[in-house]
């Protein structure tokens, strides 16, 4: 597969941080780009699809039309739940949003490149991933009120739900903690001596977390069975990419670990999908992980309670934008006319008719039980837990606070 | 003098500070340029530049093993750790490094720094965005911890754990990070670290508490004398070491204790003041100190009104404290 | 039955689970092929394979991390943190993701598993290798906290621990790794969680205690005894959640209670006995209760007898208790 | 200077981690080492001094025969310390020791190829570096018995000793913590505009640390004038080198953070001088951070407590015993005539007399005082350590444990 380079190696890698060697520019397609050195001559960003929605037949991941048309129907349905939550979130209706605008693609394709059996392990942008997996609209919907239905049980904020049946992990906050956890899980499994991987997401902030410094360490030592998928997306809150760390690409990071590391067009559903299935194949062949670092871009702010105007440029966006992962898919189903506007317009009515459903079932839907808030903090409620459960029941009611 | 909020004061503090004294430096993720998630330290960077408020990486260790580092050579480092929740990954440099530097060094080294760090819940921040950790903190020998509830304490106290030759744990009571508004003076003064301060003089009933439930306190005070109940309403301040003559000698007056905190109840810190009164006020004690507190339990998102020691529950402690003998 | 030392009750149960369930793994730096740096795992990786004893990089934060994961896949990793006082680069994934992990993905997850870790002073290792840190576990709703004195119990409790579907923190005291010796079933046997033992009755101060200063109170408690003062012993062997029955009612009973820790005092685990007692059983107390424990500084090397709460110490806590009125 | 390259670049290096790509068995001068990869295409190892004491005129530090004389005693003061420290341990006069055997010319070349001024951040095993400093064998001695005369009052086991009068730091036992605070240090130093550089001492075990990430990441971000000093010794306890990492080399972990990484033979003086050096004058260019390899063995057990023979073969120390530092260096001098059999015997004899003279004074010192366990907690002692101290005083003394 023409392109796709696991292997690192080249000798004009020229010493890094030199003061006569400044970060170069990034290019892509001639637009300049800030934050992110976009070409390495040792880590090439493989790129399948252009932006004319033109595949690169050697990189070709081999998918029907149906499966182009499905993934691209996912893509809509991710940025459109997007768009419509920051809107719920504006509107006071629900207390938080995390987004994925601009990075949609990168978490399609992954999730869509292993196997249903495989184990994803979530940072928290990555609602494409469990939907495509086949977490309900209405049980997200659940979660991002926090209601009785929520499959956390209305203890976490919105966007940290989990899907167990569907091989989906569950989602915290601290950045980097999934990382040892994705490693362990797939070392389980070796050890139990199952077939299964694991696809753990993280963003380029979260490279510089202890968790990715072990996690990466024990699976290249063990040859785990995990694939490291960092979602560049230049940002980390208000910290650009340049500033994380020195290294001119991530993907280079793995080398650290004897690991092989490669860059991926993060915008590109078909390049992630080859990637990523390459390092998939690689795990299930016993070599072990691979670090995939997916170049995209944050087009939204960090979360609703952020304002990237505070610090960045509006005109940083205008390159990405030309970039647009669903823009890219749809050109090439045009191309094939498996794509009318008509068609999408249909979709996305139906889309946000589900939404408001899904939302109004949602809002409708009571707050947990009292008595939920003692549960599952021990597997049976031990002699204290159960003294302030019945402390709480027969103490008054809280006023609502928000 | 000038009405500001708490971020405005503490903003106002480090300005003041960091004009007087170029060793103090901050750092810390998304402070530099952004102002900080809270922006607490807004502003700064433009005026002092970015090499004395720095943004990091995302790496809580680096930052605290940094600002040790910093410390070290005579800078006074002031590392912001975002939320008091994500401070686990520089805990390490906390119990090993930092608070026992001096000791273990045989006083040849010492590490003086104000660790900064949003705590506590009320703002549906679920069990990663609310945690109120002071028990990991007073435990270590060798730490001060600190809790304004007021612009002015918050200010004053900044100003004194920034001349502290020993390390300080600052927690800012986020949920009041714009409601605990007041007059704040221009320029330096100080709050001394260790003096807590009695905000509502009564005889009944003594209530202990720091940061946001300071508020929570205030309205079942006002309730419970509704009801013929006078509770003495005392603001910690400096949860450690804490001011014991001035809690002492309330709870030998008035026999009744009411600890309020967020943290959940178990060797939360009212499990260490009621033993010290005990320990020292056990004559005088006329019932059982009572504990309002969040649960033994993962702070919740929805329900996190009830979880919390508000109002609601510290008003039936208090009269029933006062009742029992 | 066989005599076996603390060290060799371990072991054994060790080998008990990982024969029965191969579900059960190790992990942990040098627990392979050395057999730990205090021969705990002595024999398991020739007996059961390097896959399932492993020897890891360096990593704390690693190895409870990877732990979690395995747990998640449905293994029952028992992870070694080589001392305690080196537990704290893996603290974040304790608080932030074992202690939680049921909780906050709804029940869909769990992460049961023993962290093994010795603990404790009277070893000549100084302030790295010596603290007892209970506090930062026992203050985290969701785990379980187990410290045993005897080998029969560290056996049974190690038993219990990794049956229980609860992350359970296993503190070893290593002070009396190889001196507690005894009697030790062979093959399966629990020792429940939860449940504290009275190891010497008396009606007139309850002693509570667990871990390497059980014995130190055991020769207070007789030389106590020579002057006519009769100390009823409980052993918790849970710490948490304690056996709050047993102790409650052995206060109710005497009246008087010396908790010993070796942890230092401020918001040790004795500020948590001492407030459950004087909540639950304030009109039985006669006399304040006391703490004897570790001073609040950090642990010293040549000074550390005098630093420990041993017997000679304990002692006159009882005497005094007792006389108090 | 030829053979010192700060730079990475090869086209040859292979993937690693690859089933096809098994561990090569190392080789140095034809002796094959089971633990460490001895060379790689792209991180040579530095080497200046032959086994025989022929120095490669390209990497001639330049020394003066006095210095190599000077340093020459240096190393074999610390190795005649460690021998009878180990039976000063065994003998129980002292608790513990954790010695330098075989890695004593990668301590003192390194201490000696920084400034004066240039602070040193140990990690356990470099006594070696805080005599050359200049810290006196009686205060060394006064902390391995913790008497009342011990730099650190006997609060820490024993070489845990510190000396900031020689800016020399303070040692802890935690793996990795020292890394990150010699990156603030420096750091400190860069933002008040002195020229001084922090030289971090630590072992391969480290790498695997929290600390050690976030130090080179930090230090390469901020181009901080640290000079990462990683003793690979083979070990960490009974884990070799080669499952702490599943990377070739410690030093191209450099490369992760954007940061040149270099090998040296750290059984080579000159060498280490000369990369030591080198890495200094980057570091005052601005250039920022280097990481240094140092390849050396372990030749004692990890500590006194520890026992190698349960995990490793005796055999495997006699290559290195051929590569021994100290006859290296011993062999160059002879060469040009500055040493004689009868000289080395006498400034052993000198050093042997000295020694027992300081454990005769350190001995019969008494311990700390009382009193002084509860000084040093806070500048001045709070309420409740006033109180604790009159309790311990008023109560009964401890009976003796030991
Ligand atoms: C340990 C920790 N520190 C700080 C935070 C606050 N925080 C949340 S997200 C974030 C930035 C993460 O950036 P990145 O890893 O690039 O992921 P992205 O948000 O860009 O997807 C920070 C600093 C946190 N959640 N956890
Ligand atoms: C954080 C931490 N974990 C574990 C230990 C126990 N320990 C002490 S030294 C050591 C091995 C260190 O190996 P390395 O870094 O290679 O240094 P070396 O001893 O070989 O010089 C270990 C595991 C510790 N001191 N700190
Ligand atoms: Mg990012
Ligand atoms: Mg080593």
């Amino acid at each position: 597969m023409k392109g796709v380079r696991l292997v690192s190696g080249s000798p004009t890698y020229p010493a890094a941080g030199r003061e006569s060697d400044p970060q170069r520019p990034g290019q892509l397609d001639g637009a300049t780009m800030r934050h992110i050195s976009m070409d390495d001559d040792e880590y090439p960003i493989v790129r399948a699809l252009s932006s004319e929605g033109e595949l690169d037949p050697s990189l070709d991941p081999g998918l029907s039309l149906e499966e182009v048309v499905h993934l691209y129907r996912h893509l809509v349905l991710t940025r459109t739940l997007d768009q419509r939550l920051v809107l719920l979130q504006r509107q006071g209706r629900i207390g938080f949003h995390v987004g994925s605008l601009g990075e949609e693609a990168a978490i399609i394709g992954s999730t869509y490149a292993v196997r249903e059996t495989d184990w994803i392990f979530p940072c928290y942008r990555e609602f494409g991933s469990a939907l495509l997996r086949g977490l309900s609209l209405q049980k997200f919907m659940d979660n991002m009120f926090g209601n009785a239905n929520d499959t956390v049980k209305g203890r976490q904020m919105p966007d940290h739900y989990t899907c167990r049946e569907k091989c989906w992990g569950s989602i915290s906050s601290p950045v980097g903690t999934q990382i040892t956890q994705a490693v362990g899980f797939a070392w389980g499994a070796k050890i139990d001596g199952a077939d299964t991987a694991t696809l753990v997401y993280f963003g380029d902030g979260a490279t510089s977390t202890p968790d990715f410094h072990s996690g990466m360490n024990l699976a290249a030592v063990f040859k785990v069975p995990t694939l490291f998928f960092c979602r560049n997306n230049g940002w980390a809150i208000s910290v650009p990419a340049e500033k994380q760390t020195a290294s001119r690409t991530f993907a280079e990071k793995a080398r650290a670990y004897g690991m092989p590391g490669v860059r991926v067009d993060g915008n590109d559903l078909f390049a992630v999908i080859a990637v990523t299935r390459r390092a998939r194949e690689r795990a299930a062949r016993g070599e072990g992980p691979t670090l995939i670092e997916a170049l995209t871009y944050r087009m939204g702010g960090h979360s609703t309670s952020d304002d990237p105007d505070r610090y960045r440029e509006h005109a940083e966006l205008t390159p990405w934008a030309q970039q647009d992962p669903l823009q890219r898919v749809r050109n090439y189903l045009e191309k094939r006319g498996a794509w009318r506007a008509s068609d999408e317009a249909a979709w996305v009515a139906e889309i946000e008719a589900q939404f408001k459903r899904a939302v109004a079932t949602s809002e409708s839907t009571p707050p947990p039980d009292l008595g939920s808030m003692f549960d599952d903090v021990y597997a049976t409620l031990p002699w204290h837990l159960l003294e302030q459960r019945v402390q709480l029941f027969e103490g008054p009611r809280a006023p609502k606070l928000h | 003098m000038a009405q500001m909020n708490m971020v405005q004061a503490i903003n106002d503090a480090l300005r003041v500070a960091m004009k007087r004294d170029r060793r103090v430096v901050l750092l810390g993720e998304d402070v530099g340029k952004v102002g900080g998630v809270f922006r607490v330290t807004a502003g700064l960077a433009d005026e002092f530049g970015c090499e004395r408020v720095i943004d990091t990486p995302l790496t809580e260790n680096g930052i605290v093993g940094a600002a040790i580092g910093m410390a070290l050579y005579g800078l006074v480092p002031v590392p912001e750790i975002q939320f008091a929740d994500f401070f686990w990954p520089a805990y390490e440099q906390v119990v090993n490094e930092l608070s026992k530097y001096r000791y273990r060094s045989g006083g040849e080294y010492t590490a003086g720094m104000v660790i900064r760090t949003p705590v506590g819940g009320g703002i549906r921040g679920g069990h990663y965005h609310s945690q109120h950790p002071e028990t990991q903190f007073v435990c270590l020998p060798g730490l001060k911890v600190v809790c304004p509830a007021s612009a002015y304490d918050a200010k004053g106290l900044l100003l004194s754990a920034l001349e502290d030759p020993d390390p300080v744990i600052f927690f800012e009571p986020k949920r009041i990070y714009r409601a605990a508004r007041g007059e704040v003076p221009e320029g330096d003064y100080k709050v001394p670290i260790g003096s807590a301060q009695v905000i509502r003089p009564g005889r009944d009933v003594t209530i202990l508490v720091y940061g946001a439930m300071v508020y929570e306190a205030l309205d079942a005070a006002a309730k419970a004398h509704r009801q013929g109940v006078e509770c003495e309403i005392i603001d910690l301040r400096t949860i450690w070491p804490v001011d014991i003559e001035t809690i002492t000698e309330s709870v030998k007056k008035t026999g009744r204790v009411v600890v309020v905190h967020e943290a959940p109840r178990t060797l939360g810190f009212g499990a260490e003041l009621i033993t010290l009164l005990t320990e020292r006020a056990f004559y005088y004690l006329q019932a059982p100190p009572v504990r309002v507190t969040g649960f033994d339990t993962p702070f919740p998102y929805t329900l996190e009104a009830e979880y919390m020691p508000l109002s609601h529950r510290i008003l039936p402690a208090v009269l029933d404290v006062a009742k029992a003998s």
